[in-house]
């Protein structure tokens, strides 16, 4: 038989990641080196797979997907939401970082967004999201109709088009959100405060990051959960989620199951 | 999979995956098509003021414009679009996203279309000129009667090119959300996680669209040279 | 033909002509009367078309006076000074006293041989286009291409093409023709057709002709004068037999012996 | 704001955030450069058996080959890029992003120099072709000798607008992140909030790149017309 | 010059040469005989450009054979039959005998006069290039322009490069020499520098040539006999003198009429 990709790293030394170049899961720092949450995990879990290097390729957000699949990288370590339609595409290791969404808005919340039930109310307001984001399966759960949601191939265009005008509100997740209003100054963009997230079979919506593989790489899969689940609570660990402000409340408990997740 | 590949073929095009996306791409075309013919009439129209302004002998008025155009023609289309959709807001100036395409494309087009009509202008025969003045026309006359009858075959294949070039630029404009036929294939790649499909699609749609061009471009060029230049072949 | 006691229809004075740094016309003085055919002649570049394109308002002049038929089309200024141009209106009007035949025919290739001739009269002279049309018929007649008023000129051969814009020029009904190596661009058996044209029009017609021509048959048997030009000077003039029997110049001796061998 | 509105340009375009982006951006430029280089000499050899196919006298070669050439020429780059980038690895071909973009840009002007080959190829005086008919040349000192030392000038320049089309189209790649100068800006514009200096100064940078290769032409132009086209004006 | 006895050196038996529909030469035959100087005279369109550029292998035959110097260059397959071409390696030792001048010069606008000249004798008949250029240094002094030659075609007059053309035409040391219409891009004054070459070519050197042209005077001087063509026919042929002072077909008439008169 073929061999396998978990044989393959194993016997390379090398895997290869592909990221969004997106902060704080994984992005390229000025100097060209890598650096993220989702890196640095994923570089220790591969670590105690005997796997020393790991390898970015970057691609756009919504690349991420088919470029696995492709085969463009061996593993996505970018931040990506499990959902159930991901699910149904890629294997994704157990959760290893949940959080809320955060909504941010212009400075002043000029159209008073505190609420998608605001967002439904008032048809000029447009939500700008990125093509092939998990959001978009909420907002239609919403009822929110396609003509209010705006969709960019990127993750920078609709920031510039919040900036610009172009978009009343995006949603993403609290750590995003913060990075932006730091990166800005407080100048023209603001968490909204306060906002309503909506509550879907009375869950609040809770999204779960998880590493994507290729569906047929289970062993890769398993023996990565495992790793992920050995290097817990060890020092490196904790440097690694206090380095981006992660703190023990973003940790999912190991009761929250990956199969959970991908029910519809 | 068989050896005839036939099934490997079903597996990568999928007719099921098909019968969804195509009505969709179907639709999406229609904005491909109304934003590319808006902007070549715009394209048109912009060339005329703008090749005047480039030949004109004030250097005031004729440096600014060279620049322009060569500024215009030198940068990408991408990054014009980006800065009409994202910077010109900020001026206060809200335009819809279509109207930003029609309008990055237009002056973008626009440019090349001015070279274009430059160009014909100096095919045109020195002779021409001198027999215009020679027998006294008026420079509207001159241009009315003789000269622009003359540009039209000329300009026929270039400006055809040039719309086949707007056709295949327009699915640029999926980068700043107008839902045109390569934004409804992406989008639908990313919810579908299908790309082979509607992106195969996508390029079929693109050479039908091309060739109707094409032909558009040959009756055009048959009906132009119907009149005058075709009547060759009748010539004893 | 000629009468030469009448006063010049057209007068050039000491007029001269640059292109950027070289002088094509130098100092040039040229009087012609009325009704005289004159020939001019001389060696490519010697400035032959540029008197012409002079008098049809296609070039403009640095120095001297250009008159015609009475009006200054260009007024001399005195020393070192620019000549100055007529004003817009008044350079129309002398524009349509004079018509020019060119060596490329220079017709308008998207109208027929009829639309060809009408045209500047309908737009120009502002006829009714009844009037343009039958007037354009009989100028057809008189090249004889009367049956070919719906060719376009690709349909025509080039010496008929020539005829038509001998046509288009008489539609506007000139004082004055100009005609520049009308037959060069003719291969050598068609250019019978174009010369017996205007064989018949010197003869019937009482017009002031310049004419530039290497036919120096044609120019012996029309022409009431001969200039010979040499770097935009007159070298020497005369009537045909005198130029052509008993040549004065010795670099008109060598050109005629050149063309004449040729 | 001042009314010289100098205050409001400084407010726009920060000194502060050029410093930041320019050395960045600069260096994004040269992956710009050198995947626009590489697809440029691609093209100019692909072309070439490009063209040999299309004016085969055999139906079968000359056949798929004009249409390929058409059908590539009347899709969107961007859709050529998709597909290289997503279909080649499903039958086994995985190429780097940087790799995929070249030869895409490779093909898809490669299209376009076959056609600027022959269209120097159809300029080319009839008569050179008798005399060298007439003299006995074989076809091969033939072309090396006579033809192609004639092309060369009438290429360059069209070569070298197609150069400039492919550095203008360079950014596309930024959709399979290949990270030249276009993507480095938005992801400067995404991490700093900080978009008009880096779109600004992206165009700059193009502008800079289309006058150097202006510059390019201009010289291999004169330096080919040194040799005989421009020695005209020594002509006595 | 012509030795009516030899064997001839070309020879056209019953040839057929079509374009699509139209047939240019319809059954000809044509011998030219060792050293002799013909001349092909007839309208534009008879077919004179052609019965060259057959000879120069430029064009094929459909019917009919032809011969040069001794070797079948196109095969009679009988009626009905195409006519087949020699193989390739006797076409190119035939080409090796005929050397031609074009109307339109087809000198290599990215060389000097020189390498214009030495390029096909180095290229083609491997001589070393020091040989080379001492042959076309020589043929350079011949047609008169040995300072002329490091000047480009562009920085030629159109005499100059015509005579450039034949020298470049020579020194593949043809049997045989094609001129067609050699000065008929010239313009009138600068045709007799060409004219005075063929005719110290003609004067001094054996050559067997074939020459079409419009110049009677040059037909006359040098030609051993005149062909008159049309519709791909020869219609008349004779001496100079028969043909120009007493032809007895009534288009060769009518076609030299036109031409003397013009
Ligand atoms: N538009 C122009 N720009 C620059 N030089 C010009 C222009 N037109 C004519 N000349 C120059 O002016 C001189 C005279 O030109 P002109 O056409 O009057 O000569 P010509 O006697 O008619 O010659 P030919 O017999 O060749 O027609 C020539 O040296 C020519 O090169
Ligand atoms: N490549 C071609 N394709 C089609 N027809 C051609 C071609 N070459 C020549 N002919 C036709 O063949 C006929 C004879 O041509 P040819 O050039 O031999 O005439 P010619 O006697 O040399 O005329 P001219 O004096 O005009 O040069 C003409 O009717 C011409 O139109
Ligand atoms: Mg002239
Ligand atoms: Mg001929």
């Amino acid at each position: 038989a073929a061999e396998t990709t978990l044989e393959r790293i194993k016997r390379d030394g090398v895997v290869q990641v592909g990221f969004a170049n997106e902060k704080p899961y994984s992005f390229k720092q000025p100097d060209g080196s890598l650096a993220g949450v989702d890196y640095e995990l994923a570089r220790a879990a591969f670590a105690k797979l005997g796997v020393p290097k790991v390898e970015g390729v970057a691609v756009k957000f919504s690349a991420l997907i088919p470029g696995l699949k492709a085969g463009h990288f061996d593993a996505i370590a970018a931040g990506l939401f499990i959902r159930p339609s991901r699910c149904a595409e890629i294997a994704f290791a157990e959760p290893h970082i949940q959080i809320a969404d955060a909504v941010t808005v212009r400075k002043g919340n000029p159209k008073n967004i505190h609420s998608y039930d605001d967002v439904l109310k008032n048809p000029d307001i447009k939500i700008g999201t990125q093509q092939g984001s998990a959001s978009r399966k909420d907002f239609e759960r919403l009822g929110i109709p396609e003509s209010q949601l705006v969709s960019f191939q990127d993750f920078p265009e609709v920031f510039f088009a919040l900036k610009s005008g172009r978009v009343d509100l995006t949603t993403s997740t609290i750590f995003a959100a913060n990075e932006t209003v730091a990166a800005d100054g407080g100048t023209s963009v603001e968490r909204a405060a306060p906002f309503t997230l909506p509550v879907f079979d009375g869950k609040p919506s809770i999204n779960y990051l998880g590493f994507g593989f290729r569906p047929d790489d289970q062993d890769l899969v398993a023996q990565f959960n495992d790793a992920l689940r050995s290097i817990k609570g060890t020092p490196e660990y904790d440097a690694i989620l206090a380095k981006y402000a992660i703190t023990a409340a973003d940790i999912p408990s190991p009761d929250v199951k990956l199969a959970d997740i991908c029910k519809e | 999979m068989t050896i005839l590949g036939i099934d490997i073929l079903a597996d990568w095009f999928r007719l099921s995956v098909v019968t969804v996306v195509l009505p969709k791409l179907i639709a999406a075309a229609s904005v491909t098509i109304y934003v590319a013919l808006l902007a070549f009439v715009g394209a048109l129209v912009i060339a005329i003021p703008l090749l005047w302004a480039q030949r004109s002998h004030l250097p005031l008025i004729a440096r600014p414009a060279v620049f322009l155009s060569d500024f215009i023609r030198s940068t990408p289309l991408l990054l014009q679009v980006y800065f009409y959709f994202f910077v010109l807001p900020q001026i206060g100036v809200m335009l819809p996203a279509i109207a930003t395409g029609v309008l990055a494309l237009s002056i973008h087009y626009g440019c090349y279309v001015s070279e274009a009509y430059r160009a014909g202008l100096e095919a045109l025969p020195v002779g021409q000129r001198d027999a215009v003045i020679a027998l006294g026309f008026s420079r509207f006359d001159a241009y009315r009667y003789i000269i622009v009858p003359q540009l039209i075959p000329f300009l026929i294949p270039a400006l055809g090119n040039l719309l086949v070039s707007i056709f295949k630029e327009t699915p640029l404009l999926a980068s700043i959300a107008v839902t045109d036929i390569m934004f409804v294939a992406m989008q639908h790649g990313a919810d579908h996680f299908q790309y082979i499909e509607p992106i195969t699609l996508c390029g079929l749609i693109f050479l039908a669209l091309s060739l109707a061009t094409s032909f558009v471009i040959r009756v055009l060029e048959n009906a132009a040279s119907q009149t005058w230049l075709g009547r060759r072949n009748i010539r004893g | 033909m000629a009468d030469q006691i009448a006063s010049p229809i057209i007068s050039f004075r000491a007029v001269t002509k640059k292109f950027g740094g070289t002088t094509v016309l130098a100092n040039l003085d040229l009087d012609v009367v009325q009704n005289e055919n004159l020939t001019l002649i001389g060696p490519s570049g010697s400035g032959k078309s540029t008197i012409l394109r002079i008098l049809m308002t296609l070039e403009n002049v640095q120095a001297g006076g250009v008159t015609v038929d009475g009006e200054a089309l260009w007024v001399d200024q005195g020393p070192d000074k620019l000549s100055q141009q007529a004003a817009a209106a008044q350079t129309r009007a002398i524009r349509r006293k004079v018509g020019m035949v060119f060596q490329s025919f220079n017709l308008f290739p998207h109208m027929s041989a009829l639309r060809n001739i009408a045209e500047a009269p309908i737009r120009v002279l502002r006829l009714s286009k009844d009037e343009a049309y039958d007037r354009a018929i009989e100028l057809l007649k008189l090249v004889g291409l009367a049956d070919k008023q719906n060719n376009f000129p690709i349909q025509l051969s080039g010496g008929q093409q020539q005829r038509v814009a001998i046509a288009r020029a008489l539609a506007m009904r000139p004082k004055i023709l100009l005609f520049d190596e009308v037959t060069s661009a003719l291969d050598p058996e068609t250019v019978g057709e174009v010369l017996s044209v205007i064989r018949q029009l010197a003869k019937k017609h009482q017009f002031t002709t310049l004419m530039v021509t290497h036919h120096m048959g044609l120019a012996r048997e029309i022409s009431d004068r001969v200039c010979f030009l040499e770097g935009g000077r007159i070298i020497e003039q005369g009537s045909p037999v005198q130029i052509f029997e008993s040549p004065a110049n010795n670099r008109t001796k060598a050109f005629l012996r050149a063309i004449l061998e040729a």
